[in-house]
């Protein structure tokens, strides 16, 4: 043993260093949101004390959707096919519900091509974290619009943007999804906040993190580069997050904040700048997006949290061991079932 | 034709001609309700020990157009299409005048009187009877007079052929099951129509059917039943399937089975998923997600999902993930005949998706294999990661077939070369894509497996042996290279081929699926009708086996029947077969939606032959 | 590979000892905006009239990860890639060390100082050149060094190449364009380069370029310009797509070329309309749709959109609506290696979707096929009513090509069997699915049209010739029939293939799309060196035409070259072959996902001829 | 000539007769509600004095999408594949935007495999009248549930459906469709008013009509059965429509009555049991929509009617002939603009 003393390195919940939760060296552009949004989750997986090897990272294709291979090196991770995670992403979880999944899509892998499987995955409320790495183009084929570009943008080539972007959030919110928000890649402290409740949600959790594209989004007309969303982002909520196995104590002051209880126990606090929002009513929440759109606003914090509703596996009735586990007793019925069978045909 | 049997004692009567070898084709519409009574016909002569099959061809709607069921009685055993009718049960007027028209001379044609029939031809014999009168005395309830009409003709074909009535009262109880009444009502109905015929119509000496004991013990069921049995018995655990004509029922009797035998009795708790998804992408996507995550899982389909599913068995075929996929075949395309049979998609799944992909496909020709071949496509899938194809068609799928009792697997279930958490302790090492065993199948672990060597990160064929991204020509050849390998390895994994041999035999068949059945048939009749001794194989899996060039050089010529208008198998052998060999082989398609019968295949030998 | 003209004059040097006949690559990191640099280079030397190709060897990403930029020069007029590397620009630091190790000797090596890669081989010549030094002096505004840091290589290339400073001064202006003021500043790093050179470079007296005639009045194109400018010309009004790699630019192009030159001058009203689709499903039906409606209407994609697009396209061929589909192949599946070229999807496209379907499938082998292939494939799509894919590939369709000047459409555009409403007013009858014409090929109306018998209803198979529902089995088959003969009219007017003889020759190779360039090459290496006089064919279109077995029975050895792993046009050519001639077949393969070149097609050629 | 007198058959604006506007023997179930709303389409389209020529017809796959070959037999019809109607329908009136299109689909067709090519079809206003016939089941292939079946309604065999319905009007209203409303295949009276005012609408009609499918759905528990819709059906607006070419006098009174104008100057005019009911606002819509689903009504009429807004065609810069009847002088740019090219390549 060696008698010189290495600082000690911080460890979480459950023993592990930060660098666990890293992934390989990213070949996304410098100053690209995604990175800034990579950093978020290694933290908030860090933080949360999860253990890596039980969360599975699932994508579709673009320059968000490699971002998985960014972080959580230990964890099993699937590039899929162009906006179709939500599919893979509902099959890995039928297959083993005690994964913690995670899926990063972009905003041309949700909202164009992936846009049926995304309703469909709001609406069964598979429980899992759904981020769209949102900056309104498409990156990695170099720049043309997705469904999320503001109308009128204008692209570098000169052309401009005709058709009105798909809110997400509204969206998510209307098909059912229990846990619906959006944040900004630059802001370090509610993205961290909301990855971490995410982490405890049970359901579906739809973040849509506006991210902007340094190389092909990142210019005035654009509401989704980094100047125009700093200016015009308006935080909803500041949040913080309170996990039930760290006994910490908030100073908000209660008489701006409003707890939701999620499955697990843990709280989460919002503070609203609205005094009066309430983040359990889906009318209130399409109504504030609708507003903000007419307004022009990039409205970000927790819009909606149902932390009560049944996920896709409860309303599957599956037993406690994953399928992909069980054993052959469990999954090839003895003879006698196929004699009783046998005797119906004759 | 002529049957060996002695005739039966039929007090009245002279013996018929014919003896259990005959169709009774019965034409109705749609929706009229008329699936029990037929289904209460072809029991009723196949629990007399005589050998049947039943067809089903019918329209893609719900209610309203013309569908023909017909039922096929051999002694000798033959249970394909048979192009013939005997005895016609018309009962749909918009079919009528051209269902009569196109039979043979001395067909037997029982109608509902109103139809006037009998005025339409001299060279058939005519049964008038007057459907609503009967069903108004037999059920006081206006309102099911429509749902019980069908079974006065059941009736009158058993009195009509020497159907045993105490059979098909057994038939019909165990069709309606524990509904009493209803079955009390419609025996009613029956014995009307016995009694009706007995009184009033003239007696027919042509066609009959006789107890015989080749029928013992067997089932009568269709193939998506027995794939969904298959399926279960397999283990499937993860089922995700969009509902399509001729697929759909293979899903909802496996959720049927699932949800009896697949809950844990002491948790009450399932031990599958089935998912409705939202259309054939999304299915295929969460069973490569699930396969990917260690279920075994699977989807059906049909030629149009299939289509819509080649991106997702492309990605699988490069990433190695399991997935098994039941194509119940019909004609092409979607809005084209979706009720009809076709072995359509054989080429076009072979290598279904872009780029070069090669697909394990399963060629089950019976119930039984229906029943084995989606049990071993787990197996498969898993041993190989990768897609397997399970191919049926709608012949198979959506028709009775007479089998013996399925076996129950002696074998226990394969899951291939997944790696546990102590797996991974022990060997210290992990490379998702090396190609350790020299068979070009890699180990894999599944996410969750608690060690820090067992997390990897998947994607198509941009990778090296370590997962790891890279867009190397010599990784992406190697990978390619090894793909090959494993695909190779299969070869020798799928189902064998087999061969029956017929001693001195020049001319060779070759023929896979549901053809199987007109096949052996056909052989019969070139045998006895035209002396002609044919050499079969069948094939059961793709890959194709090495044995089949070696059957064809054997040969003098070889017909190789396919059920599409391309010849798509024909190719494919084509493909693999030695020069000198080449002109041998011939090319016999049947493609009209139709199940493929045994006369046309003669038929198209023989002046292949002829022609020769 | 000596050459035959006379040294150049250089005042202070020997005379190197290959003139105009190398290879320069450039490694960079992409994003760095090398690109431009790397294009004056091409240019300087193409406009000194010397044949060059360009070859950009990119990853999946946009900016961080290794790029090789490869420009041959060949006074011999070879413009395929060639492995061999004469001149190393190593810019990269990651890749730098495996660049050099993997040259041939006596390679030349231009590098960035700091990374010291001359410590690395002997048997290389070695420049460093200090490019942070250098570029701090040209261009004080330090944010703008990275983009200009490239074209200092410039400089250094031409000075030790020969190539003319002037010509280079023209490449660079034509390359900025307007943009003075950058060319201003770049141009100033070109001759701090050049003069670096100059003053501080050994001589070298290995590789250099002499100016020749064999340029003029030539292009430097990419396939995807030549396609979308064909396009245009052939009267393209509806182009739906979906971004991928390497298709996205024709798109671009496309709608590039359609904003400057067809907008109506008088009215500034579009005539087309280019939509953006979802995905490449709904790209595929708005091109069904506006074909159906009478559009000449196209989409553009790669592997994996072909394989969404596969339910729609077996529509197509049903309902018999024209399409065109440009799929600028690359390696599959979607995350494999989405940035290299293949031709890996000839067989799943020629049959693509369930069911009995063959599409019509051209094979652009150069630029000026890209363009007269695009064009003409909207003819064909309309003539025969029915999907046309223009099969280009990467290779072709993203890299510079040198070219003659594409001629001017010389007949008028085809829009097939249209009937009108006068037309319909004068036959009095109309009969969508006939074959009036005894070719396969029925009538149609287009929506719109006023006239009471305009109006039927399409859907896929299930019609009779009035284009009425029918699941009568003789009208599905009469259907499917009249298609295949609409395919066999088909054979005589796709595009016919060309061959190119040699008396004498017993050795002939098939080839077809890109990889046409490495095949004249590898004729000329075989020829050269080892005294092998070949025949080459090269088709042009699927269905494949009967003059290929026929040339193939000439033969004693046939090749057939393919760039997938599964030799999928060798599959299709030995599906026609005569027997007698099968054996002479061999298929010769490449797939690693880079360009095929002719060294590797000749050693091939040459295994296998000795293995003989 | 004979001389018994016929009496006048009653022909339209265009000189018509009804019976042209028929199509061929219907092959659905007897009282499926498809086939009301075919009715209702030959009427409307007879009323409105449409030629049926310039007519194009387009469906996915299903019961309902069976409906156009039942009506409008001059017109061309495109059967085309399951859920992929919007974009053949999108790509017909690019071929020629003069057409009208009626678009028929199933709730199947639409909700479930169709809803990606819906969302984008709606977000672009493309010109089209499109129907749902929605009976929250998959009739055609025999009863399976839809995306649009109620949570815990009940199949014949037993299955409950766990899931929460998509509500088709307020995706389209929230997606950018500018003609949005709901009716019920037996209200002859509404579902006819609804429909002419959407034939004279310029932009996306999305016309949801619950039809309940005798076969499979009509039974206790679905709230799509015939019953059950009559029995909690609230009319939101009793819609009359006033077509600009013909001078008919409404006598709805007009304290209770919304006058919106139409883009052809015609008029559509709402009751509203609701008298503050603005159907021009995307929020109250939404708010209506969502609050009657939370009280498990039925809401039928007009939602969100926004004539102003650009359709697609406009969006495209599309000049007055249809692009499928260019001559070659204007689709074939002349030899010098290939010349231009040209010469930027040397
Ligand atoms: C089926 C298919 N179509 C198209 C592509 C090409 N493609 C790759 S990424 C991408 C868009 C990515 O955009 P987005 O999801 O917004 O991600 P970003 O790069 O902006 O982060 C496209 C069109 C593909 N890979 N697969
Ligand atoms: C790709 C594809 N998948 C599945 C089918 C089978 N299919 C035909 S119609 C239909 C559902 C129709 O439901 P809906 O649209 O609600 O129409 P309805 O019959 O209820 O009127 C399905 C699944 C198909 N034709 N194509
Ligand atoms: S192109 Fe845009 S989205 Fe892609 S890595 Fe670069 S900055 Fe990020
Ligand atoms: S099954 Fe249902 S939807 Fe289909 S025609 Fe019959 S009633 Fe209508
Ligand atoms: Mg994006
Ligand atoms: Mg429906």
């Amino acid at each position: 043993m060696s008698t010189t003393v290495e600082p000690p390195k911080k460890l979480n919940r459950i023993g592990l260093e930060l660098t666990v939760y890293r992934g390989g060296k990213t070949t996304l552009c410098a100053g690209c949101g995604h990175n800034a949004i990579t950093e978020r989750i290694i933290e908030a997986f860090f933080e949360m004390g999860v253990n890596p090897t039980q969360v599975a990272k699932l994508s579709g294709i673009g320059c968000s959707s490699k971002a998985p291979s960014y972080f959580l090196n230990p964890s099993h991770g699937f590039n899929a096919v162009h906006g179709r995670m939500p599919s893979v992403a509902t099959g890995t979880l039928l297959a083993n519900h005690k994964l913690i999944a995670i899926g990063v899509s972009g905003d041309g892998d949700t909202a164009s091509i992936g846009i049926g499987q995304f309703v469909h995955l709001m609406r069964r409320n598979v429980p899992m974290i759904y981020i769209i790495e949102d900056n309104g183009v498409y990156g990695l084929t170099k720049g043309q619009f997705s469904a999320t570009a503001d109308i009128g943008s204008k692209q570098k080539s000169g052309n401009i943007n005709e058709l009105p972007p798909i809110d997400t959030c509204a969206l998510a919110i209307q098909l059912g999804a229990t846990f619906v928000a959006r944040s900004f890649s630059g802001d370090k402290k509610q993205l961290s906040a909301i990855l971490k409740a995410a982490i405890a949600h049970r359901g579906t959790v739809m973040l849509d993190v506006i991210s902007p594209c340094v190389t092909f989004n990142d210019h005035e007309g654009s509401t989704k580069s980094y100047a125009y969303v700093k200016e015009h982002e308006e935080a909803l909520e500041d949040v913080s997050f309170v996990p039930y196995f760290e006994n910490i104590e908030v100073d908000y002051d209660p008489g701006e904040t409003q707890d939701v209880t999620l499955h697990d126990g843990s709280h989460l606090r919002l503070r609203k700048l609205d005094p009066d929002f309430d983040v359990t009513s889906r009318v209130k929440a399409l109504t504030v997006l609708e507003e903000s759109r007419q307004k022009n606003e990039v409205l970000t914090g927790v819009f909606y949290v149902n932390p009560a509703e049944k996920d896709f596996i409860e309303a599957l009735n599956l037993g406690d061991q994953p399928l992909a586990n069980l054993p052959e007793e469990t999954t090839r019925p003895p003879k006698a079932v196929l004699d009783e069978i046998m005797e119906e045909f004759r | 034709m002529a049957t060996v049997e002695a005739a039966p004692v039929r007090p009245s009567d002279a013996a018929p001609k014919v003896i259990n070898d005959m169709s009774i084709q019965i034409a109705t519409v749609n929706g009229s309700g008329s699936q029990t009574a037929n289904m209460v016909l072809l029991r009723a002569i196949f629990q007399m020990g005589i050998p049947v099959s039943g067809k089903n061809l019918f329209p893609s709607n719900i209610a309203g157009l013309p569908t023909w069921f017909t039922i096929r009685a051999s002694h000798e055993g033959w249970i394909a299409r048979r192009k013939e009718i005997d005895f016609l049960v018309a009962m749909n007027p918009d079919t009528a005048r051209e269902d009569v028209l196109s039979l043979a001379p001395g067909a037997l044609v029982l109608y509902d009187e109103p139809l006037k029939l009998n005025t339409l031809r001299q060279d058939l014999e005519f049964y008038a009877v007057p459907f609503d009168k009967i069903v108004a005395g037999v059920c006081p309830d206006a309102k099911l007079r429509k749902l019980v009409r069908n079974m006065i003709y059941v009736g009158v074909v058993a009195r009509q052929l020497d159907i045993e009535m105490n059979e098909v009262e057994k038939a019909l109880r165990k069709q309606f099951g524990k509904k009493v009444k209803a079955a009390e009502l419609n025996w009613g109905a029956v014995t009307a129509g016995f009694e009706h015929a007995t009184s009033n119509l003239p007696k027919q000496q042509h066609f009959g059917v006789r107890r015989l004991n080749k029928t013992a013990g067997k089932i009568l069921i269709d193939g998506n039943s027995a794939a969904a049995i298959g399926c279960m018995l397999g283990g499937v655990t993860v089922l995700s399937w969009y509902p399509i004509t001729p697929s759909s029922s293979l899903a909802e009797a496996l959720i049927e089975y699932l949800k009896r035998f697949r809950v844990d009795h002491k948790t009450g708790k399932a031990t599958y998923a089935v998912v409705q998804a939202e259309d054939e992408l999304a299915a295929a996507g969460m069973v490569v997600g699930a396969g990917w995550a260690g279920a075994r899982a699977m989807t059906t389909t049909s030629g149009p999902g299939i289509s819509l599913m080649a991106e997702f068995t492309g990605l699988a075929y490069y990433a190695e993930v399991p997935m098994v996929i039941i194509d119940v075949q019909r004609t092409g395309p979607s809005t084209g005949l979706p009720t009809r049979t076709m072995q359509g998609d054989i080429t076009s799944t072979a290598i279904l998706s872009h780029g070069d992909t090669a697909h394990i496909l399963l060629l089950p020709s019976s119930v039984e294999e229906c029943y084995s071949m989606a049990m071993e496509a787990f197996n498969l899938a898993e041993e190989f990661q990768t897609p397997v194809f399970v191919m049926t068609d709608l012949d198979l799928g959506m028709n009775n077939w007479m089998a013996d009792p399925f076996p129950y697997p002696d074998q226990p279930i394969r899951r291939g070369k997944v790696l546990s958490a102590e797996d991974l302790e022990r060997l210290k090492k992990f490379e998702r894509y090396r190609d350790v065993d020299g068979d070009g199948i890699p180990y894999r672990t599944l996410p969750g497996t608690d060690h820090p060597l067992a997390g990897y990160f998947t994607r198509g064929s941009g990778h090296n042996e370590k997962a790891g991204y890279s867009e190397k020509p010599e990784d992406y050849k190697n990978n390619m290279d090894r793909l090959k390998r494993k695909y190779e390895t299969a070869h020798k994994r799928v189902p064998a081929l087999v061969t029956e041999e017929a001693p001195g035999a020049e001319i060779g068949i070759i023929a896979f699926g549901s053809s199987h059945w007109a096949v052996i048939e056909s052989r019969d009749q070139l045998e006895k009708e035209q002396s002609i001794k044919t050499a079969y194989l069948r094939i059961k899996a793709i890959p194709l086996s090495e044995d089949i060039p070696t059957f064809i050089s054997r040969m003098k010529r070889v017909y190789v029947v396919d059920q599409n208008r391309d010849g798509q198998m024909y190719d494919l052998i084509r493909l693999m077969v030695k020069s000198k060999d080449i002109e041998k082989i011939r090319s016999v398609r049947h493609y009209n939606g139709l199940p493929v019968d045994a006369r046309s295949i003669t038929d198209e030998i023989l002046s292949q032959e002829l022609s020769n």
